[in-house]
């Protein structure tokens, strides 16, 4: 860690006395204090424009990195080969989730395998804990990116349509696409320490 | 062709209107401002004096009754403040404690 | 031409904003009204050469005196409407008209033109604020010196009577 | 010497106002000492004058500023000591000198110490402005505060009636005469341009006769007042109520002498009006008769001199009526320097009488009072005229004045006052210090009076003594540079030694009489009551009584009437009149006064549409 | 072309120009204050309307336009609603004795770029500057919120101390010249370049001056009329929409009236410039000041209402009368 360089700020008192004030005015009139301000301001100035030091970040332009471990928006993976749904309606995200906002429908399709029609979260009661995602063994839903949950409609990312990865996009789902899912170094860190794992 | 008597004539209407002001109005600030009116009527018939005479003193004179204008608004507004502060009104008729 | 309209406009304009100012209820009109009065006034002075004394008629009595006035309504309700009772309003009509009539009778006869004359003609050649200070700074200089004191009397008593403790009575403030 | 002249006349001042910042308080000896060293001071500034006048015979004269300046009457306030002036200050100064040392003493015991020297020293400086001033205007400034002076010494025990009558006496009779005075002023002013001694002087050959016969007479009114001629002479005998010192310096040696100095001064108006000069005289001589007899009988010590006085002043007025200018000035000297001290010889005894002052309750005070009487002798003696004393040299000349100039009439009345003088002076002094110890009867224990007061009047004794003989040469070298130097001799030496021997025998009688009468007296004579004479002298010829009746009591009258009808009835009814109505005008517009400023307003509005309406009428008229 | 006739013409097109460049100056003015604020904050200002966001002033206009005009109830409406143009006219008003450019030939005729060239050209924009109070004053009286007196109570008393230090402030330079016309003034600073720059011989004046402008103009450190940490938005409480805009522009115009005026009597006016022409020199230096301006509403902060007098009668009152004095005696000298 690099050595911190601290910059000591003098708060005297206030000066008591007419005079002392007058003294004060006339040292700070002397090192012409507001003048240095304006300089400190130029310079900023100067620096913003023509040694790239801006500081803002042109938003629905520009988009700062997300971490990998940031919660946001459930998603629900498929299998990059068979492109089905990972999800195996085990019904374990429902019973863990502390805030009891995940409700989900399964049924037995013709093939007697067992799946999932319906599945909702309410994002009004949602806390991201991330439970549901650490408890899954299929890693089926985990916490994606999307931050921006701005819509006409309070239902709009909690249902099943809007959380899976659709067909057309499967290619950029991505193996460690959130919080939940498995660690792209997970390999290593189990011939590391098999048991922390 | 505007002459003087148009000028004199103008000072004389408003000099009449601020006497309207000064014997209608019973509050003291309105009172203020009739009286600067007087006085701003009579500048007019100095300075048009003044122009058509080719005299210099109607203006000297104007000047001087701006600076009285000056000074009664200094010291007649703080004594109207004090007296409001103190009767709460400036109502002539309310603050009126002599009686003949 | 151009100082007939100017005359005319500024006449209309000055005789009705006092005329609003003398009659209104409502104290910020009357302010207002006065206000643009006194800005109008100063057109006349300089429909009249008198620059100097427009500008100052601007800056004084405009940018200070009214001013002051708005400032001393700030303590009063200023938005309220303005009640008096006004009794006897045929004698003020009576007054004013006979006053009225009188004023422009004197003012009318050639009388004054006659008598008056110059006593300090200006320099052709000079300005009117260089006449003016001319004038101010040899013949008027004691009544010059008189204002300048005069003012700054009124400038103390200013002071005095804004910094006297206003809002108790006058009976405690005796004590 | 401007220096000199102006700490001559101002010392006395710079004492008064220092006695006087002292006034209020109770007695402190150095209100006294102060003033008498500012007087030692001034009196050694006029000496050095009068040697500068003497040696130089030139006049100094100064002008301090410019005192009125109104459209042509300019007069400066100057003053000059010129031979007159010289002879006057001296005198002046030497004897208010004596008399402050005197008063310290005579005043010891008084309340009003300090107050006392304040006025004196006010006096002394008046009377220094009088006699220094260069113009008329100055000499009645300086008039009028002598007249002041005198009011104030006058009535000093105000507490007491008649003093305070005789002051207020003193000082009305004073006012009548002094209007005479400034009316001449008045028309010399009118008729010169100038109130300056020189430039009048200078011009009189140009004034009419009448005008210059009413200015010298006004004049003489003037100076009649204040020296006490005969019909205004009853103040001076009434002043007698003042202090001793008073008497001596004020009604004795210098302000009473300001009329001769008066008439001496302008000499030079009275010397082409001959016929006011003999009237003068005529008065003079009358006066001195006069107040001769008055003395002759009195009871009260200072009286009899105070009539003395009168005497003597008449015998001036002759001198100088008659043109003998010099002569008056030399025997107003004189008579300054032994009236003083014989009247301050009867403060002495007043002292040690414990304020008695009939002298026939006194007598044989020569043992207890050998400083005393040895020095008012000398006085009377002087007084009297006895050769070689100073009165002899001055009042002998005015003798011979009168016969000179051939008024044997006046010569022969002069006199017989001169023997008058004589017999009741010693009259005094033989009541007073001879014979029996009547005062034993009132159980008085007289003592004589303090050292200092015996030296302080001691100079004046010697100057009684020498000023005849010791200064008359230089004094008439000095003096006639300014007035008519005439010298008057008998032509027949039989007729001078005649006249000399003659008057000297007669004076001689005089007081060996007054001597065998009265120094085996042993009480006052009642009997002599009823004479008629008598009587008519005790009343003074009933002068006092006569003003009383026909002046005093119509007077009072007319002003009874003039205050109740004219004053109370016309004048007050219309000043009250006045109050009324306006009084009741405010009761009228009182209703106008609501205290309501809309209303005042409105009222000031039509005040002024009045204004406006008076104006347009007028250039109606105008027009 | 009569002379008459010109004359009447040109004023009506000078009056026209001023208006339209003055207002659309104002727009701009706010696109230059906030994006060189934001460069001095590290930020972008205004991008998204136009290139560069330049057309950010189209949009707020369209905005302030279209916006609805509320009046309050209980407000003294005809006060209320003219207020704003008082505000906007003295503005303008004062700018008619301000020459701009040096005077340039057009069909014949030299045409001088001032409205009115009369001789007391400097005490005029005072005086019309001075009756721009009436602005914030009437509107804030009149819009019966107390925050609103409040911003009316600070206007009168900030305009009327610092007319005092401007009026002050400007009088030595003009003793020096021994007259108003701003004219003249400039004339005055013709010999010599940058040495004859009046700043140079009254660098006190330039100062005190500079200082009142900013309460003049009713800028930070000295906006406290607006103050929005304390009365919300002073007398602008109530204001919205086109009324608020009305300020907004008579407050930029006279920004640049100041700069002009500054420009003028202390730095040369439209002089020529070494090989700067001086209509060129003078919006140079125009620019400058604006520049300055903004640059220090971004560096310095607010200052109370009472500091504020402290500092007008306290402080600068006496420099400004002791300059005057130091600068009688010099030129008596």
């Amino acid at each position: 860690m690099a050595k911190q360089e601290y910059k000591h700020i003098e708060i005297a008192d206030y000066p008591k006395t007419g005079f002392a004030r007058f003294i004060q005015v006339m040292r700070r009139s002397l090192r012409v204090e507001l003048f240095k301000g304006m300089g400190i301001t130029f310079g900023v100035m100067i620096r913003t424009l023509f040694r790239g030091e801006m500081h803002t970040m042109q938003y629905p332009n520009e988009k700062l990195p997300v971490s990998a471990r940031y919660r946001a928006i459930h998603k629900l993976l498929r299998f990059m080969e068979s492109e089905s749904e990972r999800c195996i309606g085990c019904g374990l995200c429902e019973k863990i989730c502390i805030s009891k906002c995940i409700r989900m429908d399964t049924k037995l399709d013709e093939n007697s395998r067992k799946v999932v029609p319906e599945y909702t979260i309410n994002f009004g009661r949602c806390i991201f804990c991330g439970y549901c995602a650490e408890v899954c063994p299929e890693l089926a839903i985990v916490h994606g990116d999307r931050y921006e949950n701005v819509s006409e409609q309070r239902a709009h990312f909690s249902l099943k349509d809007d959380m899976l990865t659709p067909l057309d996009r499967l290619k950029e789902q991505k193996e460690f696409p959130g919080f939940g899912a498995v660690n792209p170094e997970a390999d290593k860190m189990i011939k590391k320490t098999p048991l922390a794992y | 062709m505007i002459t003087l008597n148009h000028y004199l004539i103008v000072a004389a209407v408003l000099f009449v209107i601020g006497m309207i002001g000064v014997m209608r109005r019973k509050n003291l600030l309105m009172l203020f401002f009739s009286t600067e009116i007087l006085l701003n009527s009579v500048n007019i018939g100095f300075v048009a004096l003044s122009h058509y005479l080719n005299d210099l003193s109607g203006q000297i004179f104007a000047f001087f009754i701006i600076a009285i204008a000056a000074s009664e608004v200094a010291v007649g507004l703080g004594l109207l403040i004090l007296l409001y502060k103190r009767k709460n009104t400036v109502d002539l008729d309310v603050i009126q404690n002599m009686h003949g | 031409m151009f100082e007939a309209i100017a005359f005319y406009v500024f006449s209309a304009l000055t005789i009705v904003m006092f005329y609003v100012t003398v009659t209104t209820n409502n104290a910020l009109y009357a302010l207002s009204a006065l206000a643009a009065g006194m800005i109008f006034i100063s057109g006349f002075f300089f429909l009249l050469d008198a620059d100097f004394l427009g500008v100052i008629q601007l800056i004084v009595y405009s940018g200070a005196v009214m001013a002051m006035y708005a400032f001393g309504m700030m303590f009063f309700d200023s938005t309220k409407v303005v009640k008096e009772k006004t009794h006897s309003a045929r004698n003020v009509f009576i007054l004013t008209a006979l006053s009225a009539i009188i004023i422009v009778a004197i003012l009318t006869a050639p009388v004054i033109a006659d008598n008056a004359q110059a006593l300090f003609q200006p320099f052709a050649d000079k300005g009117n604020v260089e006449n003016l200070g001319y004038v101010l700074f040899t013949k008027y200089l004691i009544p010059f010196e008189l204002a300048a004191v005069m003012l700054l009397v009124a400038m103390i008593a200013g002071i005095v009577l804004a910094s006297k403790k206003m809002d108790i009575p006058l009976e405690k403030d005796a004590q | 010497m401007e220096n000199l002249l102006y700490t001559a006349l101002f010392a006395p001042l710079v004492g008064s106002i220092f006695a006087g910042v002292l006034g209020g308080r109770s007695k402190m000896m150095i209100a006294g000492l102060v003033p008498s060293i500012l007087l030692l001071v001034s009196l050694a500034a006029s000496l050095v004058l009068l040697g500068h006048v003497l040696s130089t015979g030139t006049a100094v004269a100064v002008t301090m500023f410019d005192w009125i300046n109104i459209g042509n009457f300019n007069v400066a306030f100057g003053f000059q000591v010129d031979q007159v002036t010289a002879v006057m200050i001296c005198v002046v100064t030497v004897v208010s000198a004596m008399v402050h040392i005197y008063s310290i003493g005579y005043m010891d015991h008084d309340k009003g110490f300090n107050r006392f020297f304040s006025y004196l020293s006010l006096f002394v400086f008046s009377m220094m402005f009088l006699v220094m001033s260069d113009n008329f205007l100055g000499l009645f400034v300086g008039w009028e505060g002598v007249g002041v002076c005198s009011y104030l010494l006058v009535g000093f025990w105000y507490h007491k009636r008649s003093a305070s009558w005789a002051a207020n006496e003193a000082f009305i009779m004073n006012r009548v005469a002094d209007l005479g005075m400034l009316l001449g002023i008045a028309l010399i002013y009118w008729q010169l341009g100038t109130v300056k001694y020189d430039e009048v002087f200078a011009n009189v050959d140009k004034l009419d006769m009448t005008v210059l016969l009413w200015i010298t007479g006004l004049l003489f009114v003037g100076a009649m007042g204040k020296s006490a001629q005969f019909p205004l002479h009853t103040w001076l005998a009434d002043a007698m109520e003042g202090p001793t010192p008073v008497s001596a310096l004020i009604h004795a040696a210098t302000m009473v002498t300001a009329g001769v100095y008066l008439v001496v001064r302008a000499n030079e108006l009275y010397a082409p009006v001959p016929e006011v000069g003999y009237f003068i005289a005529c008065l003079g001589a009358f006066v001195a008769m006069f107040a001769a007899s008055m003395a002759l009988v009195n009871r009260d010590m200072k009286r009899i001199i105070a009539y003395s006085t009168l005497s003597q002043l008449g015998y001036m007025f002759v001198a100088a009526g008659l043109g003998a200018y010099w002569v008056a000035l030399f025997h107003l000297m004189t008579h300054a320097f032994f009236k003083a001290l014989l009247f301050l010889g009867a403060g002495n005894v007043m002292h040690a009488m414990h304020d008695e002052l009939d002298p026939f309750k006194m007598g044989g005070l020569r043992k207890a009072m050998k400083g005393t009487f040895i020095l008012m002798t000398l006085a009377s003696v002087a007084l009297a005229g006895i050769w070689p004393l100073a009165g002899f040299f001055s009042k002998d000349l005015i003798l011979e004045v009168a016969f000179v100039e051939h008024h044997f009439i006046l010569y022969t009345v002069l006199l017989l006052t001169a023997g008058l003088t004589a017999f009741y002076s010693f009259r005094l002094v033989a009541l007073i210090f001879h014979g029996e110890e009547r005062y034993k009867l009132f159980g008085i224990h007289p003592h004589e009076a303090y050292r200092f007061m015996l030296i302080a009047m001691s100079p004046l004794a010697i100057l009684a003594v020498i000023a005849g003989f010791g200064f008359k040469g230089d004094y008439f070298a000095m003096v006639t540079q300014m007035l008519p130097a005439t010298e008057y001799h008998v032509h027949s030496p039989v007729v001078y030694w005649t006249m000399v021997f003659g008057t000297q025998i007669f004076v001689g009688l005089a007081i060996a009489y007054a001597y065998i009468k009265y120094v085996k007296v042993k009480a006052f004579d009642p009997a002599i009551e009823s004479n008629f004479f008598y009587k008519l002298l005790i009343n003074q010829y009933y002068i006092p009584a006569l003003y009383e009746k026909f002046i005093t009591v119509p007077y009072a009258k007319l002003s009874r009437f003039a205050w109740k009808q004219i004053d109370q009835r016309i004048v007050d009814a219309i000043v009250d009149l006045i109050a009324t109505s306006i009084y009741k005008l405010g009761e009228v517009s009182k209703r106008m006064h609501t205290g309501n400023l809309s209303t005042m307003l409105r009222l000031m509005t039509l005040g002024f549409v009045i204004v406006l309406v008076i104006a347009l009428a007028l250039q109606m008229m105008a027009k | 072309m009569s002379d008459t006739t010109f004359f009447v013409i040109e004023t009506i097109v000078k009056s026209l120009i001023i208006v339209a460049v003055f207002s659309a100056l104002a727009g701009f003015g706010t696109y230059f204050e906030r994006k060189v604020m934001a460069f001095m904050q590290r930020r972008y200002g205004p991008m998204l309307v136009g290139p560069q966001g330049v057309l950010q002033v189209l949009a707020d206009g369209i905005k302030l336009f279209t916006k609805e005009d509320i009046v309050p109830a209980n407000s003294v409406p005809l006060i209320f609603k003219i207020a704003p143009v008082i505000t906007a006219s003295t503005a303008f008003i004062a700018m008619a004795a301000v020459p701009f450019f040096p005077s340039f030939e057009i069909m014949g005729h030299t045409v001088s770029p001032i409205v009115a060239d009369i001789n007391i050209g400097i005490l005029f924009v005072l005086g019309a500057m001075a009756v721009g109070l009436y602005g914030p004053l009437l509107g804030g009286m009149a819009s019966n919120n107390k925050w609103s007196i409040l911003g009316a109570a600070r206007t009168v008393v900030q305009f009327l101390s610092f007319e005092v230090i401007t009026g002050l402030s400007l009088l030595a330079p003009i003793m020096m010249i021994g007259s108003l016309s701003l004219i003249d003034i400039n004339n005055y600073q013709t010999e010599g370049g940058v040495a004859g720059w009046l700043i140079w011989t009254q660098p006190v004046a330039f100062f005190l001056f500079m200082i009142a402008a900013f309460a003049e103009t009713n800028r930070t450190p000295f906006d406290l009329l607006e103050h929005e940490a304390e009365v919300v938005a002073g007398f602008a409480t109530e204001y919205s929409g086109m009324r608020w805009g009305m300020f907004f522009i008579g407050e930029y115009a006279n920004l640049f009236t100041v700069a002009f005026l500054v420009s003028l009597v202390f730095l040369g006016g439209f002089n020529d410039l070494g090989f700067i022409p001086g209509a060129l020199a003078i919006l140079l230096k125009v620019a400058f000041f604006f520049f300055v301006f903004l640059w220090v509403r971004s560096t310095w902060p607010h200052i109370r209402p009472d500091q504020l007098m402290w500092l007008c009668w306290k402080v600068l009152m006496p420099i400004a009368i002791i300059n005057l004095l130091i600068t009688g005696i010099v030129i008596l000298a």
